[in-house]
């Protein structure tokens, strides 16, 4: 695990500059332990100030300083995007090993209701979420929505890989000797389909990231707790950009973007690592 | 004994021939060339071969898998991509009507001598007709542009063609998978010679499929070339097909080509260890045990042994051997030898 | 035949089905708003106006009659689908005589108008400049585009839009921000309101554009540069066909058959993304409907709208699922 | 070394694209000198004769619905209530044409009978709606009588309740006969914001259904009628009436622009924006940064005050409202120690950048109401004592508008006023001050306990606090509660603001929150009446815990003291001096109980752009109300004059 981690890192561009940037973001974040303020509190710095030696980013008008704003809602919004990806594996491993495996009437009844989870229209009823759950409408419950909302895609994509591993042989010998269905697919088809899982872990926190900003930023979501999202809001609520606060607008714009392009890069050098074929066009060693 | 056979027997031998061959190969060299963050490596798969291919002949070449002679048949079909360069030799043609020198061709010359005067049968063929393309579309892609003909006329010859070979025209009309896999390879080689080219690189196209159908596709594989009078240059490694089919053999080891003659010649009288292992390693009824294998695997390319390349495995390695490359030697009859033992003489 | 019928049938069945369990989920979603539609109308009226508590009891309730919120839940479930079958929502609540479909219908065109084109428009610049990426793999320009998809492609749609908003809106002000046409041009097929609907959609469709280009754009060019190095590629390279044909026919219409499936799950996608583009350009269409029917808790509204998107993006799957075997001819149709 | 990777067939096909793609860039920036035309939103009319405003509703998604007497089906403030609508009264919450109380469509003001069961209108004549059709008395009684009979009608309810039956005895006569006494019944037809408007009957009777007839297109009472409206509901036009003479505005001369368009602003950057490109002539509210930006980059931008701080005060009170059904703030104790943890500077800061008029009575700070209230008043506030159980102190702070004040000067240099009657017309007077200490006493005294460094209840659970605020379509008020619920966090309180977003009404209503920042009192500004708000205040209209509460008494306050006072208002006539008395009465009963905490002033950052027009109402000309949705802003369009070349 660690060499095929260094053999990445050396070997594959996108995957090194991946685990720069996340690196990066994950060290800010971890900062946030140290932050010389209470992240929620407001006024607690002179309001609107530049970028200076002494505030780095800047100020907000709301009397933050807008670094060690940022690294408490770039740790908010990573264990956000952490959790989410980590329920949602759950789901569409489970639905998906279990479709992919049973077939016939067990898999068309989950994928209908996978099919309809893709189809409904997620935002509204994220909306709808939150004028349900008002005040409780914590990040952790947040997550858990999102999560059992944001699972259909790929679990898909592994009720078809299961479905190919349904007829190799291997299974097919694993029936003989006795084992259950559950037994076959936790221990013989879930080590397959563990790198597919791996590699959409990265963009299902990339989606969930995205919702959390666009909820935040539109108001519906905590806008006490600190994420990139909830600082846009605020930021938007003291018209930040036509007041000239411009640094309150582009740090975390800048933070989120990087981080999104670095869990990008990631999925994507991981993604080549498990396809070989891919792996090899690039080496050039093709046929 | 066929008639081909017979017929090659009463042409005197290829070398007596004044006139140019169909295929002359001189000193090609075609390497792998990796490039990968500053290492580069080169693994030399096809290293000096020196060959010729008549008109109306069967040519084999035999060797292990990774000896080389996949590399070398792209090589002269000039159906190389990187990193597989050619950095050395030449490959040159001679279509009767046209002579071409392969690697100073530009590339629309070389498209428009595709097909038409040489044709390419691919190693697993199975999978090279395009899936979402019915056969008929296949025929009009590859050959339309050349015959010459209106489209009405193009099919009926497409057609004809077809029944020669025993094969339906209904063939035509179906999607690739919709066949079965000896008739999708015979439906290719039908491809391939649908244009009448005078040259046709095989590259293993028996190779996937079981022994009956084998059988038919090689019947239909001469059947072609003696109603066309093309040559054909033939890849397997399959010792038995070459025995039945080709009418001088070539015999490749990590790269370089170690024997070379009419198969008769070679079968009765290899003179290469290596190609007297190929030989004994075929089954021949009445064995009471396995056959020997021969041990160690073949060499590294990107790391050869130095002289024989053979050396580390042979069992009549001399100390020359493992430090000098032996020379293509000829001993009469068109059979050429690259072994320091034939030279000294230490073995018949 | 006789096969193509039963995967029809299925394929059939598993649509009604899909858009069954959509719309009860969205039917009980939406039921448990909090939100009162009748204290909404209330609210509304009764803000900065002069009122007296005895008389808001009275409209309270003549309200509630209005409204049809009588009877019990089953009796509106069961009255809900008897309608909703031949395609009556209803009267909106926040709008109140005017029917759902009326205000749906008002919206849709500019949605789709917007959203499918920029959708559709997207996947095709995608998939030809992806496809061209993963074939003439030494271009630079290309590669350069790739670059730049490579960067895009993960960006959230709302920190785009947000950007491209900023820049030309507010840094370099040359295109409109808001709305679906100038103020004051009249409707109809004239030349300024052609002119002006097609300015006005030119900030929004970017940004659709941009963010939806980049995922096509590198999938395709993974697809075409697997596809490459596929015998039949190879082979028919060194058959001499036609370069254009062999891009064409045999490299970007392979690489087609996994993209045609992904653009009918990204139709999916559009209700959600019409919400953000019309909240964050001012864009009118069904999007801005929905959300102001959620806060005005007007679930005959939210219901009709998220109903409308349920079937259609349904149908849109469903005629794709339908085309499939003609698209790849390998697919067993079960 | 050719191979197949790369060919030269496929260098042609790549630059046909690349031609293609610059083709179209260049056209698209050939296209954009033009667009930056069309960024000048209007093409279609003069842009020298149109006055763009902003209608605060937003996007209408029913625009073609004018039916304003149904319910709301469409959109109020395009210009419809303020341009098309007329009724009987106006008052304006600051000094009017000609005075507050302008007689618009009656000739003169009501004429009750001595027990208040009758009130009899004498109306103008001469006015016409805009197809030609002359104005009168039927079209009242018609408007009366059409609602009564219509419950599910926008007025139907309140006038039948009060309404026994109207005549017309003459076209210029109406006679209301009331079911019960109510001295305050011509206050329905009083525009504030709006007010019962009249109704043209000879369109009405012809529809077969009033509460389902849209009303398009809409016949105007009012100077001006629809030019043309986008069905999307992004924008109304409005065009001056050729006939402007024969409506009310008529007397006071010609309005000025001849087009008025009332555009969905979008969000306040947007509207800051559309202001600075001279596309947006009235903003109606904007975020305080929005306004400094505009004051500051924008020369020909101004707000209600030439300068800090620029905002209007509307005559309404942002509070701190109590669910005063909750168990925690039933004692008036734990409501005074939660007033006295706020530091309302702070709050002014966090809220308006110090652009705030503070109030710490529960009369907003605008208009004629300092006169009437909170000057006349300073003596026994500053006397006012609290008893905390282990000290009586005096809470009241009379410096504190000036301590505003002061700690602005250092940023806004001579923009902030020095002269103390200015600083407190702007900033307020004084509020109460910080004290931590009493605070504690005071919880204590009300059984509550600090463990640690947290408070608990007498229950022994954690003394928590939601501040429920509106979230981004009230900007200042959700800052307001996000540093209130700081303070109180500060002091061990589990405190934290709580976004309602669009449920804001519905909990506000069925009282389903434990405090809340809203306004539970709004007044004239120009009279110093306080029925307006007051009468619903009384304990009988006190809904039980979850049941729906009527405006205004959110905060469900019951008191047998104030129903006194109320009934004893509704005793007294509109103008009766007694009234104000009676006011103070109410003011000092809050202070003791504080069921509310009043903030300050509701101040709406109007921004006025005058690049094509001048003669905005301003604090020093405050002639109408320039709060673009209010009706009586009407009254702007008479003194509007392009801006001479």
């Amino acid at each position: 695990m660690l060499k095929i981690f260094r053999d990445l890192l050396r070997f594959n561009l996108e995957f090194a500059i991946g685990t720069l940037i996340v690196s990066i973001i994950v060290g800010l974040s971890v900062l946030s332990f140290f932050s010389p303020y209470p992240p929620e509190d407001i006024y607690v710095v002179a309001p609107d100030v530049p970028p200076s030696w002494e505030y780095w980013l800047g100020t907000t008008s709301r009397g933050q300083d807008v670094f060690w704003q940022m690294t408490a809602a770039l740790r908010n919004t990573l264990l956000f995007g952490i959790a989410v990806a980590a329920i949602s594996r759950v789901i569409s491993l489970t639905i998906g090993l279990v479709s992919g495996y049973m077939g016939g009437m067990t898999d068309r009844v989950l994928m209908s209701i996978n099919d309809t989870f893709i189809i409904i229209p997620l935002f509204p009823i994220l909306v709808l979420f939150y004028f349900v759950m008002r005040d409780s409408m914590s990040w952790a419950l947040l997550a858990l929505i999102m999560a059992a909302l944001g699972w259909a895609y790929d679990a898909r994509l592994i009720r078809s890989v299961a479905m190919s591993l349904r007829t190799r042989e291997f299974t097919s010998q694993c029936i003989f000797s006795g084992m259950s269905p559950r037994q076959i697919m936790t221990r013989e088809h879930l080590p397959y389909v563990l790198p597919i899982v791996f590699s959409t872990t990265l963009n299902n926190m990339n989606w969930s990231i995205g919702m959390e900003v666009t909820l935040s930023v539109l108001g519906f979501t905590d806008i006490n707790t600190p994420t990139i999202g909830s600082m846009l809001y605020w930021a938007n609520q003291h018209t930040a950009l036509v007041a000239g606060v411009w640094w309150w607008i582009a740090w975390p714009v800048i933070a989120v973007m990087l981080l999104f392009i670095g869990l990008y890069l990631l999925a994507t050098a991981l993604n080549e690592y498990i396809d070989p074929r891919s792996r090899l066009s690039r080496m050039g060693g093709a046929t | 004994m066929t008639l081909h056979q017979l017929n090659n027997h009463l042409n005197p031998a290829p070398e007596a021939l004044p006139a140019s061959p169909a295929l002359r190969v001189d000193g090609l060299k075609a390497y792998y060339q990796t490039r990968w963050f500053g290492i580069t490596r080169e693994v030399r798969a096809v290293d000096d071969i020196t060959l010729r291919i008549e008109h109306d002949e069967i040519y084999g070449i035999a060797g292990e898998s990774s000896s080389g002679k996949s590399s070398l048949i792209k090589t002269i079909a000039g159906a190389i991509r990187p990193p597989l360069n050619v950095v050395g030799g030449t490959v040159n043609f001679d279509f009767g009507t046209r002579k071409v020198d392969l690697y100073t061709l530009k590339p629309e010359e070389r498209t428009a001598i595709r097909w038409k005067h040489l044709a390419y049968i691919m190693q697993g063929s199975m999978s090279v007709l395009n899936p979402l393309r019915r056969v008929r579309q296949s025929f009009i892609d590859f050959a339309f542009r050349h015959m010459g003909m209106p489209m009405p006329a193009f099919l009926k010859a497409v057609e004809d063609h077809l029944l020669r070979l025993h094969l339906q025209p209904g063939v035509l009309d179906s999607y690739p998978h919709e066949l079965s896999g000896g008739m999708r390879q015979r439906v290719v080689i039908a491809l391939a010679t649908v244009c009448r080219p005078g040259f046709i690189i095989a590259d293993e196209p028996t190779t996937a499929l079981d022994v009956v159908v084998q059988k038919s596709v090689l019947t239909m594989i001469r059947e072609v070339q003696r109603e066309m009078r093309a040559s054909i240059l033939f890849v397997t490694h399959d010792m038995a097909v070459h025995a039945n089919l080709t009418d001088r053999l070539g015999i490749m080891y990590a790269g370089r080509l170690v024997e070379e003659g009419r198969t008769r010649d070679l079968f009765r009288n290899p003179r290469h260890p290596y190609t007297l292992h190929l030989i004994r390693s075929l089954p021949r009824i009445g064995d009471a045990e396995p056959r020997q294998g021969l041990e160690g695997t073949p060499p590294n390319l990107a790391d050869p042994p130095p002289g024989c390349r053979f050396h580390p495995r042979c069992p009549i390695a001399m100390d020359v051997c493992r430090v000098m490359v032996p020379p293509m030697q000829a001993l009469g009859g068109g059979h050429r030898v690259a072994c320091h033992a034939v030279t000294e003489g230490t073995v018949q | 035949m006789k096969t193509y019928a039963i995967y029809l049938a299925k394929r059939l069945l598993q649509f009604v089905l899909v858009v069954f369990i959509g719309i009860n989920l969205t039917y009980v979603i939406s039921h448990a708003t909090p939100i009162d539609p009748v204290e909404q109308t209330i609210s509304a009226l009764t803000s900065f106006g002069n009122t007296s508590p005895e008389a808001i009891e009275t409209m309270r309730e003549s309200l509630r009659e209005l409204y049809g919120m009588s009877g019990t839940p089953l009796e509106q479930y069961v009255s809900f689908w008897s309608r909703i079958v031949v395609g009556d929502f209803g009267p909106s609540l926040s709008a109140f005589p005017t029917p759902v479909s009326e205000l749906i219908l008002r919206a849709l065109p500019w949605t789709i108008g917007l959203l499918v084109v920029a959708t559709v428009l997207a996947w095709l610049l995608g998939n030809l400049l992806g496809g061209l990426a993963g074939y003439y793999r030494k271009n630079r320009l290309l590669k350069a585009m790739g670059l730049i998809a490579m960067g895009l492609h993960p960006m959230p749609y709302y920190v785009v839009a947000f950007v491209l908003l900023v820049v030309f809106g507010f840094l370099w002000p040359v295109l409109p921000i808001s709305g679906g046409s100038g103020i004051g041009v009249g409707r109809g097929f004239s030349f300024d309101f052609i002119s002006s609907v097609l300015l006005h959609s030119l900030l929004p469709a970017l940004s659709l554009v941009v963010v939806g280009l980049g995922g096509w754009f590198l999938g395709m060019r993974a697809l075409v540069s697997n596809i490459v190095t596929e015998d039949y590629v190879v082979y028919a390279e060194l058959g001499g066909v036609d370069r254009r044909r062999i891009l064409t026919s045999y490299v970007m219409r392979n690489a087609l058959v996994p993209q045609v499936t992904g653009l009918a799950m990204s139709l999916g996608a559009i209700f959600t993304g019409a919400i953000i583009t019309e909240e964050v350009f001012g864009y009118p269409g069904i999007g801005s409907l929905l959300v102001d029917a959620v806060h005005a808790g007007d679930y005959s509204l939210v219901l009709g709208i998220t109903s409308v998107s349920i079937v259609a993006v349904s149908l849109a799957v469903l005629v794709i699922d339908l085309l499939y075997p003609l698209l790849d001819p390998r697919v067993q149709v079960e | 070394m050719p191979v197949l990777g790369t060919s030269v067939l496929g260098k042609p096909i790549l630059r046909k694209i690349a031609c293609a793609a610059v083709a179209l860039l260049l056209g698209t920036a050939a296209y954009v000198p033009s667009a930056a035309e069309a960024q000048d939103v209007i093409s279609s009319l003069p842009r020298k004769e149109t006055l763009i405003l902003e209608n605060p509703e937003g996007t209408i998604k029913n625009a073609g619905w004018f039916n304003i007497w149904a319910i709301n089906a469409g959109g109020q403030y395009t210009g419809l209530q303020q341009l098309a609508m007329d009724t009987l009264w106006y008052i304006d919450p600051e000094k009017g044409l000609e005075g507050p109380i302008d007689n618009s469509l009656a000739a003169e003001a009501p004429k009750y009978n001595a027990d208040f069961t009758e009130m009899t209108v004498k109306l103008r004549s001469g006015i016409f709606w805009s197809d030609g059709v002359e104005f009168t008395a039927d079209d009242v009684a018609y408007t009366v009588e059409t609602q009564m009979k219509n419950t599910g009608m926008r007025w139907g309810p309140i006038l039948s309740l009060n309404v026994d039956s109207v005549s017309a005895p003459d076209p210029q006569t109406v006679v209301f006969k009331l079911k019960r006494p109510n001295s305050r019944f011509h206050a329905l037809f009083t525009v504030r914001f709006n007010a019962i408007w009249i109704m043209p009957k000879h369109v009405f009777e012809k529809a077969p259904d009033p509460m389902r007839f849209d009303f398009n297109k809409p016949v105007s009472l009012g100077a001006y009628a629809l030019h043309s409206f986008d069905p999307e509901g992004k924008w109304f036009i409005w065009q001056r009436r050729d006939d402007w003479q024969r409506t009310t505005l008529g007397r006071f001369g010609e309005p000025g622009p001849k087009y008025a368009v009332y555009v969905d602003g979008g969000p306040p950057d947007k509207r800051v924006i559309a202001q600075m490109n001279h596309n947006m002539d009235v903003v109606h509210d904007v975020a305080p940064e929005g306004m400094f930006t505009l004051a500051k980059q924008s020369k020909s931008s101004r707000g209600w005050f030439k300068d800090f701080p620029y905002a209007h005060p509307d005559p309404t009170l942002p509070a701190l409202l109590f669910n005063l059904q909750r168990a925690d703030f039933q004692s008036k104790d734990v409501r005074w120690a939660l007033a006295l943890l706020i530091d309302i500077k702070a709050v002014s800061m966090a809220s308006y950048r110090g652009a705030a008029t503070i109030s710490a009575i529960g009369i907003p700070p605008t208009g004629t109401h300092p006169d009437d209230y909170h000057i006349p008043m300073q003596d026994w506030l500053k006397n006012f004592e609290l008893d905390t159980g282990k000290q009586k102190i005096k809470p009241y702070d009379p410096t504190v508008g000036k301590q505003i004040a002061d700690m602005l000067r250092p940023s806004m240099k001579e923009q902030i006023p020095t002269d103390q009657a200015a600083i407190d017309k702007s900033f307020g007077m004084g509020w109460w001050k910080p004290n931590p200490q009493a605070a504690q006493e005071l919880l204590q005294k009300a059984g509550f306990t600090k463990r640690g460094s947290n408070w608990y209840t007498p229950e022994g659970k954690p003394f928590s606090i939601r501040v429920m605020v509106e979230g981004e379509s009230r900007p200042v008020i959700t800052r307001a509660g996000t540093m209130i619920a700081q303070q109180w966090r500060q002091f061990g309180i589990d405190a934290k603001t709580e976004l309602a977003q669009g449920t804001m009404l519905d909990r506000r209503n069925s009282g389903d929150f434990d405090t809340l920042i809203s306004w539970s009192v709004e007044s004239y500004g120009g009279h110093p009446d306080l029925a307006y708000f007051l009468d619903s205040w009384h304990s009988q209209y006190v809904a039980p815990a979850g049941k729906p509460q009527a405006p205004r008494n959110y905060m469900r306050w019951s008191s047998p003291e104030l129903d006194g006072i109320i009934e004893k208002i509704r005793g007294v006539g509109f103008d009766d001096p007694r009234s104000i008395e009676l006011g103070r009465d109410y003011v000092k009963l809050a202070v003791r109980e504080m069921p509310t905490i009043p903030l300050m002033a509701y101040n709406v950052f109007v921004a006025m752009d005058d690049t094509y027009w001048t003669g905005y109402p301003t604090a020093e000309d405050p002639y109408a109300n320039p709060v673009p949705n209010w009706g009586n802003s009407r009254y702007m369009m008479v003194r509007l004059k392009p801006r001479g070349e």
